[in-house]
């Protein structure tokens, strides 16, 4: 009898948590956050790896399912494609959590995370800020059809067209990737003379970025601003390399997913939409993080 | 002529040569079932064949291509873009599912016949141009959606990603691709003639066949296979995804593979091509109900595969000896 | 006279090669019209060219009188025209049946489907009119090569081919197989099919031909009817000067016993017993199928010896690897030059360096001018013709492909050689080159196993001639006591062909 | 230096070359900033993890395999090198383990390829997956950061203002070009890419050969992951995905047949340059990321039609099996 017989026998929930990616450290620390909680509160966590494909997202919930979970945590890779899963779940019975990213359908029990477009705004205004209101930028784009990527980008924008002195010279994709960032950056630094910020829409491309302009001479030319708050960035950060990224907590939204699962199972109300607060983090304030 | 035909009918050793990917079907079966309690059950064993079903269908057309010697490289990429040109006539232009459908059946076969065209047309490996195509093809799909899901399927589209009395829909479209594609290799000319082009193309051109048009049509049944393969994952997920499938052209291939179906052509088919789909189905079920870490998982799949393949070609090995010997 | 075949002024060239200038040829029905000239004279290509799988540059063609421009096999099929090629074009994973209506299965359902039931029952006729029983659903692939051979036949016959061409059919026959052929090719003949035979031997196209062309670098020189030919005179037509002697003869240069298999057993032969002495050459003999190969092979280690001892100077040895062959002194020279021996896209110097590297750079690093200083005083010992040492080899004609292989075998400095159908699909003006070149080297002491299904070559060359019988030694024959019948009684043994 | 693949391969270098210098031009034509000091070596910097993979990729395909893994180890070698420096291990010590355990997967490579008789292709797909899964195991998924400043140097440090990395890649494919054209192993190399058979006939030492040129392209993968480790001051467990069709292309593009026998590593490296020319192009045009993939299908399809002339590919690499006899088909009753 394997690892598959112990749920059978034991009568306290089991909680089953699909994540969109294990390859990317953002959520390998949010599903540490989860299997902490759940190993707190002594309940069983089966976790998923869709590995950003969306086909095989919809078969590891069907498995999850199949292995009689009590509550799906759902950390979609993609807010659309997810929907027929959820829809599956509430066929099931089964309460559906989503984590980060949302779900365009199906009905979700409450929504853990923190607005992708918010962040994509702070770290608009905070650039736009440090440079005066005035002059050119750049933006290092997420993979391609991510919502992440999306969100961000739309806040982003959102600031950044409003603003009438401010120019978005260049956008590129670097694929959330730091190797991207280093190559994708030196182009366009090597195009762009004129730049005075840079944001990315994950601290790995800025990373990346940072690297580029160090070898280039003009990291000190220029403001910027990464995503996700991860140990490498809080670093930079503290180093005075990196201006400021947008803390998302992943860690926390991992663990509120499990408490708000079992509270619900446990009868008791909880909030549709439980939002993680994203916060800017400087020089400042790093060392709080 | 003297030396005569002792040829056997049916020999053990045979029957396991062509089946050797069922054997390791059966035992990593019997595998998770003991591990499992909730390995064997029918609605397990039903998700499993649904799981399954999208990558049977582009493996299966892929089979095509592989029997006449090549290769298919494309089929990832052809999936999304097919996905997303259906969700978009269904959505953005209001086209009937029917003809939308329709529509984008044709246009992956047509896709596929130009990649077999040029391949012809060149003399080019079918291994480069459609890895080139592959890049093109995903381009466009991003191009296309502009990088965004497009979402709001209506229902009439989604069933096909549905279950009707408790049967998946793309198992039962899986079906009807097997039978027609299996009478298609079995019945007629061009399924004889494929395979007598991917033993040697200058015997099949030599005996009159027109082996450029044969080809194409392999490489436009690859093309028609993924664009049903993205039609179903569009309705499998509501939505169609510009990064949907990347990847998948290696796995249909290892599907393909592992049902004993020879990449030097001319041989396997798709009976074995589904087998080797269900089996990377299985696998990943059976690993997912043992809870096994998705790492891991990568590991042992790469393990079993590469365990799986020698297993076929020794099993074909011994095969190949004794009916040698049965003439000597 | 009416021709049911008519070639004029056919021309063509290849990127870099005049296959072909303005030849004419003509075959009236019921007749076997031979074709023969040296390797690369143009035979398969004017024959390519009549079947429709090539386009010729200038000439016409007429069929029945009328003119015709075939565009693809297919359409000189439907007129009749049917080609066996040099190359055997069988599809090994499918079935007898398959293959002979590859392109033409009957069909049913309007042409959708095909009919399995009467392509078994039309493949079955066509093999019994053509006496060969083999199950016409087992695969190809498992026949021998003259069962195949005959499929071929039977894949002519199915077009009800008016003209057949056979570009070298026996050239992997034996005699007994040879004449079965030859006994259908009169069976043919009497229905009015009209055959053109290619072929290098010449004692077969004066036993079956009416009429005989006689190609050289791709032009017609001659063309008569057999009665007026000698083998003689077609020899000199064809390498354009007097050949005195085919089989040099060379003087007993027999040393001591070098090499002495008892019992051996392996792959397909068992208890093959025989010795060798330095400076002789041992002919073997026997039906394709007697498993000659498969000895040789074990010998160089290719293959595993299961049973028996080997004797190399007195000494057991065992054969583990080519290259530990290698270095006790055996070469080999494969019975397939294509598949075994060449390396078509590189050059002619690396085809002929590739087995000697080891040996003369022992420290992996070619010094270029020394090899291409080694190299030259082989094409100088075997006379071998191209235009630079970096010439591809696939741009040689098949006589000087050979020479190359046989000169890597000579760069291992042998003292075994062994040679596997050396003069295979070679013109006769190489072949010679190639038996004096035996004889030189067994003069210097190399002692030479001359696997040949051709009797006449193994009678002229050898010293002794060992004999094989399904997979087992049955004879050794001295020079004196052997005769063709009695070779072949020995190999033949009680087996029936018929 | 003469040598026959040379002899029938000028040609292409030059076309190949003609390319790289009109996409060049017309580059700095379109703007001001390409044709600078500063981005021909960022560009070529940027070319240097592909180019270091696709030497390697360029030995195994002359011999008629392809190696699918590469990408995957050159992620597994870098964590595994990025932990080892962790550790008191001096620098030199975790280099060299690295590329030991960088030749020992190329080993397993080919040793599956030629004793397991299984198609490269297969064989080498079943270790990309699997070596991926060992990365992350041993990583959890976590980046492996706070490696010792000397490595860094790797990437960092320059010799006569020409970045190391550079000279790495030099010495890469000069030692390689001498090894091909010049060297025993080279030949067999290309005998063994031509005619498999043959070579066993002729007494190449077909699996050393084979087993070479999967080794060192597990090694020249190491090494590449060290480069980018170095560059990144930071080793993921994801590094390298994928990257094993960039390298396939710049083989392809550098005029590398996929049937064996044939190529050099000289077109490879100009393969190389121009895919890594295309994304900088992209990046300083401020073009729509959406067709850098386009770009590069068209430049593989271009390049295709450059290298046709005069050649019939039949059957590629993927296609083949090693070993006698095995899996092949058989013609005329004897296996071919
Ligand atoms: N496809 C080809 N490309 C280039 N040259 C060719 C081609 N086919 C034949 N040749 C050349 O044309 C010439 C005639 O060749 P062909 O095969 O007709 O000779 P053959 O008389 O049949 O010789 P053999 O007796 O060796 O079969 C030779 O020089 C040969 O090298
Ligand atoms: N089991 C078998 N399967 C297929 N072919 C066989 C088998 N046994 C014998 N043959 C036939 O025997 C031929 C080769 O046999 P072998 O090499 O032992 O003969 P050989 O005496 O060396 O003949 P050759 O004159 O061709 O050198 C093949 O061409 C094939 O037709
Ligand atoms: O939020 C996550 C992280 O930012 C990660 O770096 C990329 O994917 C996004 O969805
Ligand atoms: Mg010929
Ligand atoms: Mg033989």
């Amino acid at each position: 009898a394997g690892r598959g017989e112990k749920e059978a026998d034991s009568t306290a929930p089991v909680l089953g948590l699909s994540v969109s990616t294990l390859n990317n450290m953002f959520f390998v620390t949010l599903r540490d956050g989860a299997q902490e909680a759940a190993r707190e509160l002594g309940v069983q966590l089966l976790v998923v790896d869709s590995q950003d494909d969306p086909t095989r997202e919809a078969s590891n919930i069907q498995d999850l399912l199949q292995r009689g979970v009590s509550a799906l945590l759902i950390n979609p890779t993609d807010s659309d494609a997810i929907a027929p899963s959820v829809h599956r779940a509430n066929q099931s019975g089964v309460p559906v959590f989503t984590i980060d990213r949302g779900a365009h359908g199906g009905t979700v029990v409450s929504h853990i995370a923190s607005d992708n477009v918010a962040g994509g705004s702070l770290a608009a205004e905070y650039l736009l800020q440090k440079i005066g209101g005035t002059g050119e930028i750049a933006e290092l784009q997420g993979i391609p059809g991510t919502s992440a990527a999306r969100d961000r980008g739309a806040g982003f924008n959102s600031v950044v067209s409003g603003s009438a002195h401010v120019r978005l010279v260049a956008a590129q994709t670097a694929n959330f990737n730091r190797t991207e960032g280093l190559d994708v950056f030196q182009n366009i630094l090597q195009a762009q003379t004129n730049l005075k910020g840079v944001f990315a829409h994950n601290d790995e491309m800025i990373l990346g970025a940072i690297q580029a302009a160090e070898a280039a001479g003009r990291a000190r030319d220029m403001i910027f601003v990464g995503f996700d708050a991860v140990e490498d960035a809080l670093t930079a950060v503290a180093d005075g390399k990196l201006h400021a990224t947008v803390a998302q907590k992943p860690a926390e939204m991992g663990r509120l997913g499990v408490i708000t699962a079992l509270n619900y199972l446990a009868g008791k109300p909880v909030e549709s939409s439980i939002p993680v607060d994203l916060q800017l983090v400087t020089a400042e304030n790093v060392d709080h993080f | 002529m003297g030396i005569d035909s002792t040829h056997r009918r049916f020999s053990w050793k045979g029957a396991l040569a062509r089946h050797s990917s069922a054997l390791i079907f059966l035992f990593l079966f019997a595998c998770f079932s003991l591990l499992s309690g909730r390995f064997l059950r029918i609605g397990n064993v039903v998700n499993i064949l649904e799981q399954s079903s999208l990558l049977a269908v582009v493996a299966i057309g892929i089979t095509f291509p592989i029997i006449t010697g090549g290769i298919d490289l494309s089929v990832g990429s052809l999936v999304a873009l097919c996905g997303a040109l259906a969700a978009g006539l269904v959505t953005g232009h209001a086209v009937p599912v029917p003809l939308a459908i329709a529509m984008v059946l044709a246009l992956g076969a047509l896709l596929g016949g130009i990649n077999g065209f040029i391949i012809v047309a060149g003399r080019f490996q079918p291994f480069v141009v459609t890895l080139a195509t592959m890049a093109i093809t995903r381009g466009a799909t991003l191009v296309y959606t502009q990088g965004r899901p497009i979402s709001g399927i209506p229902a009439s589209f989604t069933f096909l990603g549905d279950r009707v009395a408790g049967v998946p829909v793309s198992l039962l479209i899986l079906l009807i691709i097997l039978i027609l594609f299996q009478g298609l290799l079995r019945f007629t000319p061009f399924g004889a003639h494929l395979y007598a082009l991917g033993g040697n193309e200058e015997t099949a051109r030599l005996a009159g066949i027109s082996v450029h048009w044969i080809k194409i049509g392999a490489y436009s049944i690859s093309g028609g296979m993924a664009a049903l393969g993205g039609i179903i994952l569009t309705a499998r997920l509501w939505s169609a995804q510009p990064q949907a499938a990347v990847g998948l052209e290696l796995q249909t291939i290892a599907a393909a593979v592992l049902g004993g179906v020879s990449l030097a052509g001319g041989s396997g088919g798709l009976a074995g091509t589904l087998l080797g789909a269900l089996l990377m189905g299985t696998l990943a079920n059976g690993l997912n109900l043992l809870g096994i870490s998705s790492y891991l998982q990568q590991v042992i799949i790469g393990a079993i595969f590469i365990a799986a393949v020698m297993l076929d070609l020794w099993t074909k090995e011994m095969h190949g000896e004794s009916s040698q010997g049965a003439l000597s | 006279m009416n021709f049911v075949l008519q070639a004029q002024g056919i021309t063509k060239s290849f990127p870099g090669v005049q296959a072909l200038k303005n030849v004419s040829f003509s075959v009236s029905p019921g007749s076997v019209h031979a074709l023969v000239g040296e390797n690369g004279a143009g035979k398969s290509t004017l024959m390519k060219i009549i079947s429709g799988a090539l386009a010729s540059d200038e000439g016409t063609l007429f069929i029945d009188g009328e003119e015709r421009i075939l565009k693809n096999p297919r359409e000189a099929q439907d007129l009749g025209i049917a080609m066996i090629h040099q190359e055997l074009t069988i599809l090994p994973l499918r079935s007898v049946a398959e293959n002979i209506f590859l392109g033409r299965e009957p069909r049913k359902a309007g042409g959708i489907l095909l009919d399995y039931a009467a392509l078994h029952t039309r493949a079955t006729d066509l093999l019994n009119q053509i006496h060969v029983s083999v199950d016409p659903s087992r695969p190809a692939g498992t026949l021998s090569i003259a069962q195949q051979q005959m499929v071929e036949v039977a894949k002519a016959l199915s077009l009800r081919a008016r003209v057949i061409i056979m570009d070298e059919p026996t050239s992997s026959l034996t005699s007994r197989e040879t004449s079965t052929l030859f006994q259908i090719i009169g069976e043919l003949q009497k229905c009015g099919i009209a055959l053109i035979y290619i072929s290098h031997r010449l004692e077969e196209i004066f036993s079956i031909a009416d009429t005989i062309t006689i190609l050289r670098d791709g032009q017609t020189v001659h063309s008569a009817p057999t009665a007026d030919l000698t083998p003689d005179s077609v020899v000199r037509y064809m390498v354009g000067r007097e050949l005195k002697e085919v089989f040099p003869q060379g003087k007993d240069s027999r040393g001591d016993t070098i090499l002495r298999a008892e019992h051996l057993s392996g792959q397909r032969f068992t208890d093959v017993s025989f010795s060798l002495r330095s400076g002789e050459i041992l002919g073997v003999a026997g039906l394709v199928g007697a498993g000659r190969s498969e000895v040789a092979r074990a010998l160089m280690g290719l293959d595993p010896l299961q049973g028996g001892t080997l004797l190399f100077q007195g000494e057991q040895i065992v054969p583990r690897s080519v290259r530990a062959m290698m270095r006790h002194g055996f070469a080999f020279l494969p019975e397939d030059r294509k598949a075994e021996g060449l390396f078509l896209n590189m050059s002619v110097r690396d085809n002929l360096a590739i087995s000697m590297l080891d040996r003369v750079f022992p420290f992996g690093i070619i010094r270029p001018r020394l090899l291409l200083r080694l190299i030259r005083d082989y094409f100088h010992r075997l006379n071998i013709k191209t235009p630079s040492p970096l010439q591809r080899i696939k741009n040689l004609s098949g006589g000087n492909q050979q020479k190359v292989i046989i000169a890597r075998c000579l760069s291992l400095k042998p003292r075994v050689l062994i040679l596997d159908e050396p003069t295979r699909g070679i013109d006769i003006g190489a072949k010679s080159e190639i038996y004096t070149i035996a004889q030189d080297l067994a003069a210097q002491g190399v002692a030479i196993i001359m696997i040949s299904s051709e009797l006449p070559e193994i009678l002229g060359i050898s010293d002794r001639i060992l004999v094989m019988r399904e997979g087992k030694s049955v004879a050794i024959l001295n020079q004196g006591e052997a005769t063709q019948d009695l070779i072949m009684h020995k190999a033949a043994g009680g087996t029936s062909w018929e | 230096m003469k040598s026959s693949f040379k002899n029938h391969r000028q040609g292409h270098h030059f076309g190949l070359l003609c390319a790289v210098l009109f996409l060049a031009a017309l580059l700095s034509l379109l703007s001001p900033q390409f044709l600078t000091t500063r981005n021909i070596l960022n560009l070529l910097l940027q070319s240097s993890v592909n180019a270091l993979l696709a030497a390697g990729m360029t030995l195994v395909i002359i011999t008629g395999g392809i190696d699918l893994s590469v990408g995957s180890i050159l992620g597994l070698t870098a964590v595994v090198t990025a932990r080892i420096l962790q550790s008191p291990i001096p620098v030199p010590g975790a280099i060299l383990g690295g590329l030991a355990l960088g030749a020992g997967l190329g080993i397993a490579n080919g040793l599956v390829v030629i004793k397991g008789k299984i198609p490269p292709f297969i064989a080498t797909l079943g270790m990309m997956t699997l070596s991926r899964g060992l990365a992350l195991s041993l990583s959890g998924g976590r980046p492996v950061t706070g490696l010792p400043r000397e490595f860094l140097l790797l990437a960092s440090s320059s010799v006569l203002g020409i970045p190391t990395p550079l000279w790495i890649v030099a010495a890469v494919y000069l030692a390689g070009t001498f090894l091909l054209a010049r060297t025993n192993l080279g030949r067999y190399i290309y005998a063994v890419g031509n005619n498999m058979k043959a070579s066993r006939y002729a007494g190449c030492p077909v699996p050393t050969t084979i087993i070479t040129a999967y080794t060192l392209s597990g090694m020249l993968a190491a090494l590449a992951g060290m480069v980018l480790v170095a560059r990144l001051d930071s080793a993921q467990p994801v590094m390298g995905a994928g990257y094993e069709l960039n390298a396939i292309a710049a083989v392809v593009v550098g005029g590398a047949a996929l049937s064996g026998g044939a190529g050099n590593l000289g077109g490879t490296l100009l393969g190389a340059i121009m895919m890594a020319m295309i994304t900088n192009a992209i990046n300083i045009l401020n073009i729509s990321p959406f067709y850098a993939q386009i770009l590069q299908g068209v430049l593989i399809l271009a390049a295709l039609f450059v290298h046709s002339a005069g050649k019939s590919p039949s059957r590629s690499c993927i296609t083949r099996h090693y070993g006698p006899g095995r899996g092949q088909k058989f013609q005329g009753g004897e296996e071919v």
